[in-house]
């Protein structure tokens, strides 16, 4: 991978860190109200994913989803005003944190019933295949809810009209508190598509250009008009399930060991020709962050100063969100009939 | 020109002119195409448009649906059958959360073009399960439209317009009224689909009831007539939106209102409707509004208890009879 | 001896004992187990009772209600909790096509002590997906029951009625209510479980309300009685079946009735609270029932519109000024 | 298997061909209505299974299931008195064909909506497992309802908790007019059950001892306490999906060639020691019963009169049943309210 991509990478990988962090923050000072659920940790997934797919492709998304949105180009600053609630928002304050929207982008939602992205996502694909187009849709899934009806019945109607769909688990080993193998019979969802004649492949979810490159792989095939895909992405959330989940259910090491393999590491590694081995991973320790940037650094890939101006590029990127959403109007209640209305406009029958 | 058709026969043509009009048009439920519909109102289709466009689902409810829903999203018109209003109980996420939701949760910037077309009512000694009838709970859903045609031309009007619409409209038929017989002009202009329509003059009492208690409140005004009791009909034709306007004009006329429905009477549609013309003539009723429903009961499959536990028309006029009389 | 609890305290006490009582009882739902339930309602009792007695499931709504139907024909107490109402609309064939029919289906002949725990309503900018209020939809099945405490008192009565009770009940609680605190005495003979309570004596109006609207109705109730107007302040507590006697001997009294209610107006629980007391006390009222709703609108996410959509104090100390005003 | 055992399958084979046939009569004459889905065809299925079960194991079954409360020994007249919709029938008149139940015998159902049968089996099986009890539940259903989420919910549920269900698929390669190519992307339902990590088993479901043989492995282990298993029984429906529909899609020589390998005919053919090749059941051609009856007849195994005296005591049994349903009152309307409200009895709190 070039220097440019992987930079690109990098930068978005960042921008969802920060953005992320500081939702947390504003949560805090009363902001962003609702569930809120972060994606700290996961960011190889969303970032990997849509860096490989083209901007007539259509993405599905859960209610984690902030970072899908960042990534696929919806301005931070809209995507924050919208968890502010505010009238500039990607979904004009009426979706919130768990439903941004932006059909210019073919961001398709944010989605917050476990298991609506499979029938949503088919659905586009159903359009797109019955139009003979070369697009198709991503869609975006959790471990716990590959146990929901959905999953079935959607995965065999993909399949059965080989519609052009690529199924992303983002396989953070836990629905809420439930650990994977408490929720499901065969915990490796790769191993379920079978089930469904689609061809799968597991990646390590923690390593952005690993799954850039399967899911590049994937669509190619799916372009070729082969049918559906599953890509299984091995992650991790770093906090709780949302703000009002502490987590405790997890074990600290159980924690800090994924923490050591964050994939912002591994994106930063990847810029230096020499790939650390999983032995030096689990040597690094929680600081392999820091260890990490500076092993690269040490390559020359990316000096000190290069990294510290993407990071200041990237707090400042987070810090306009901020102020814009802060500064945005609230929509009104007729905002809210016109949300409701927007679709009878040009209708004469009534 | 109107030519005598059945009910199923013109929801046929509707979806034939749509498909050949525009092909965003799509149909989709199971054995809708090569086995032509349970009811046989996709009959001929298959063949003529082929299997994208009508197209054959595993028994898959909820997805199916919800695949509607995203095909809506982008600009298709897709027209859902599930095969019984029973089975859409495994829908309603895809109807109430995804259809109904999402255009609004986008702030208004997208197209739901999705009709869901579905049978519902007490057919013949299907049994509890099978004997449902949901309008209560599609009505309570804000973002949803319901039209509930009760002849063939309502049929043909209503589901044009459903699919034309860029709103979710459920298109609610009876199993009973499939076989229906009436007149079809295609090219007279239709009403706009929410609105009520007088289907008998009177000045005793108002009937308001919809599908195929709309014919049975005709047939029972009929009777009354011969009783010298003269019973306005007001056949709802829309549950979502209902035509308050329709509805309310006649209640200040004949200041009684007998309120006719299908749907069980706890917290039925009839509930909305007598609630809603309550508040809007309270000082015109000369008498409580009355429901004439099914009983709160499971439907049994005994056929002389099915027939029991939801209105006849016998029980119409002897319902007007007693509400005539009352407050007098 | 009455003490100070909080609504989910009361709960998970309830639970407690029915446990501790008998090895029929056992808990379902997602993460009630070892991660104590979203809401803390079955906190400990994992821990106490062992995976079997309270089961940990996958996201997989509608078969692990329909598990609790299975469970329940053999003769056990399953208490399923679904982890807030909006995901029921996922459930609803295991709710009102099994739960709700097959006892009935059976020929009366099978038990169903099944017991449906879910918190309904809108929370604090959940948004339109996460703000539902399904109560209409549940009172129209015939063979269920519902009730919806609105105090730690009832929360703990209700719940071990529900559980101890054979047939299907589903326990609507609020999520707004769960850290509520008030007295609880769990020595204290329960009233039947459908029985409405009068929660403040007034002779103005009714404010018939359940669930949270009832502690703002009593709000209401209080600052009106400051403004010169005694409002009476009915408690449903359990929405099917309703209670009419108590409220209607309440409206019998006032000849005003507002009906406050979360849920959305159209077809709302309150079409039918109203509906139902038009016909039981048409002669007694002054004026046309009044019903105070939630807006037929999906939720907004934006908090001060969210806010807007439902009834707050304010609102119905302005509807009780506005109804006391009509008619006289 | 011994003679006994033998013929009390066919008894059974018989009386549920018998039956459904002459349900199919007294639907033309008025006495049954509604929907009506006969089994003739699939009488392999019922029977071999349900003989192989302890009575204390639950059946949990379709809309199309009276031939499964026969041979579960619903004594006939009591199912033909449903279907009659009288008081005397097995619910009281109140289920009909769609909805026969008969708790003392475990039979707990009749389920009309595709897909039911599963959660109420895990719900049956989960109770037992929480008693630690020797029991199983069997749960059929069609190749259609392999495709609702149900099927994969329960069974995942079924494997995570290793409840003793047996999933007995009775795979008639129809749902309604849909072929099983035309609703599964994979239609051999037995490689479904890898999915969650369920033994299974794909047998001939017009050999009746061939399902007798596999039920009775599979109850085996499931009482071992190994899990839930999935039988797939390839089958095939002589009639139409119900009685209003004439099953004009599948192409008569398709009917045809699944009728000369008509289970009867196999079972019969089993009581001798010759079992007949595929081709010769190739050959047979459409009149393959009436020859396997002859050949088997000819080896001594079941005399022509004995077979005749089995058909006679069949026939007056149908007889009977029908006897009994027309005598039989109907149900009233306070029938019906105590048929809803029976278990608000003894509850003193209303
Ligand atoms: C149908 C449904 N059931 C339950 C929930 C509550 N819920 C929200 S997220 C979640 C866990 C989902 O886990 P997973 O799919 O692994 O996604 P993750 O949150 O780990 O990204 C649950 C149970 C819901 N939103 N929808
Ligand atoms: C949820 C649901 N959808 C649709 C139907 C209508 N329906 C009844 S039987 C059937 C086909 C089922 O096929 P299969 O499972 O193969 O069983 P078979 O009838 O072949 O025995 C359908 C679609 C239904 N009863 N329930
Ligand atoms: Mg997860
Ligand atoms: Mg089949």
């Amino acid at each position: 991978m070039d220097r440019d991509r992987a930079l690109a990478l990098l930068h978005d990988m960042l921008l969802g860190r920060k953005f992320e962090e500081r939702c947390a923050r504003e949560y805090m000072n009363g902001n962003i109200a609702g569930f809120l659920h972060l994606y700290p940790g996961e960011e190889a997934v969303a970032v990997g994913v849509i860096h490989a797919c083209e901007a007539s492709d259509y993405i599905v998304s859960t209610y984690r989803e902030h970072v899908h949105a960042l990534v696929r180009g919806v301005p931070a600053g809209e995507v924050m005003a919208e968890l502010f609630g505010k009238r500039t928002g990607c979904s004009r304050g009426m979706g919130g944190s768990m439903h941004l929207f932006d059909p210019e982008r073919r961001f398709m939602g944010g989605y917050a019933i476990v298991g609506e992205t499979y029938p949503v996502a088919i659905g586009l694909a159903y359009g797109i295949a019955m139009r003979n187009l070369p697009e198709a849709v991503i869609c975006f899934f959790g471990d716990g809810a590959v146990n929901q009806g959905t999953f079935h019945e959607s995965l065999n109607m993909a399949a059965l009209w080989k519609l052009p769909v690529l199924f992303v688990c983002e396989n953070n080993q836990y629905a809420i508190g439930t650990e994977v193998h408490r929720h499901s019979a065969v915990p490796e969802v790769y191993k379920r598509a079978a089930a469904y004649r689609i061809p799968t492949e597991r990646v390590d979810g923690m390593d952005v250009l690993a799954v850039h490159k399967a899911t590049e792989h994937a669509l190619r095939q799916i372009r070729a008009g082969t049918g559906p895909w599953l890509l299984e992405c091995l992650t991790y959330r770093f906090r709780g399930h949302s703000m009002a989940d502490p987590g405790h259910y997890r074990p600290p090491v159980e924690v800090k060991a994924h923490q050591r393999i964050d994939p912002l590491e591994l994106a930063l590694r990847e810029l230096s020709p020499i790939y650390p081995t999983p032995e030096q991973i689990a040597a690094a320790g929680p600081d392999a962050i820091l260890k990490l940037r500076q092993y690269c650094s040490d390559q020359g890939h990316l000096p000190d100063e290069d990294f510290r101006q993407l990071e200041a590029q990237v707090d400042a990127e987070v810090e306009a969100a901020v102020r814009f959403a802060l500064e945005s109007p609230e929509p009104s209640l007729e905002d809210a009939w016109q949300a409701l209305l927007a679709n009878r406009r040009g209708e004469t029958l009534l | 020109m109107a030519e005598k058709i059945r009910y199923w026969q013109a929801l046929n043509r509707a979806l034939d002119e749509l498909l050949a009009a525009d092909e965003n048009v799509f149909i989709l439920g199971e054995d809708v195409g090569l086995y032509g519909g349970s009811y046989r109102v996709t009959e001929g289709l298959y063949a003529k448009y082929g299997e994208w466009r009508v197209r054959d689902t595993p028994i898959s409810e909820d997805s199916f649906t919800g695949l509607g829903v995203g095909a809506a999203l982008m600009g298709l018109r897709p027209v859902v059958e599930i095969m019984t209003i029973n089975f859409a109980l495994l829908a309603l996420d895809a109807i109430i959360n995804l259809a109904a939701k999402v255009p609004f949760m986008a702030g208004g910037r997208l197209p739901m073009g999705l009709t869901i077309r579905t049978p519902g009512g007490v057919a013949r000694q299907l049994a509890a399960q099978h004997s449902q009838r949901l309008e209560h709970t599609l009505m309570n859903v804000p973002g949803l439209r319901i039209v509930v045609p009760s002849t063939p031309q309502d049929a043909y009007w209503q589901l044009k317009q459903a699919v034309l619409s860029d709103e979710p409209v459920v298109v609610l038929e009876h199993e009973l009224l499939y076989f229906h017989e009436g007149p079809l002009d295609p090219a007279a202009p239709p009403p706009p689909p929410h609105r009520a329509i007088v289907r008998r003059r009177g000045r005793d009492l108002t009937l308001v009831a919809y599908s195929k208690m709309a014919l049975l409140a005709q047939e029972a005004a009929e009777r009354l007539g011969e009783q010298g009791i003269e019973a306005e009909v007001v056949d709802l034709r829309s549950l979502s939106p209902i035509d308050w306007n329709t509805c309310a004009a006649s209640v200040a006329r004949t200041h009684r209102l007998l309120v006719v429905e299908e749907d069980c009477r706890f917290a039925g549609a009839g509930a909305e409707i007598a609630a809603g013309l309550t508040e809007r003539c309270f000082t015109r009723l000369e008498a409580a509004p009355m429901r004439l429903a099914g009983l709160d009961i499971p439907t049994p499959y005994n056929g002389t208890l099915e027939a029991r536990t939801i209105p006849q028309v016998d029980d119409i006029v002897a319902a007007a009879r007693k509400l005539v009389k009352e407050g007098s």
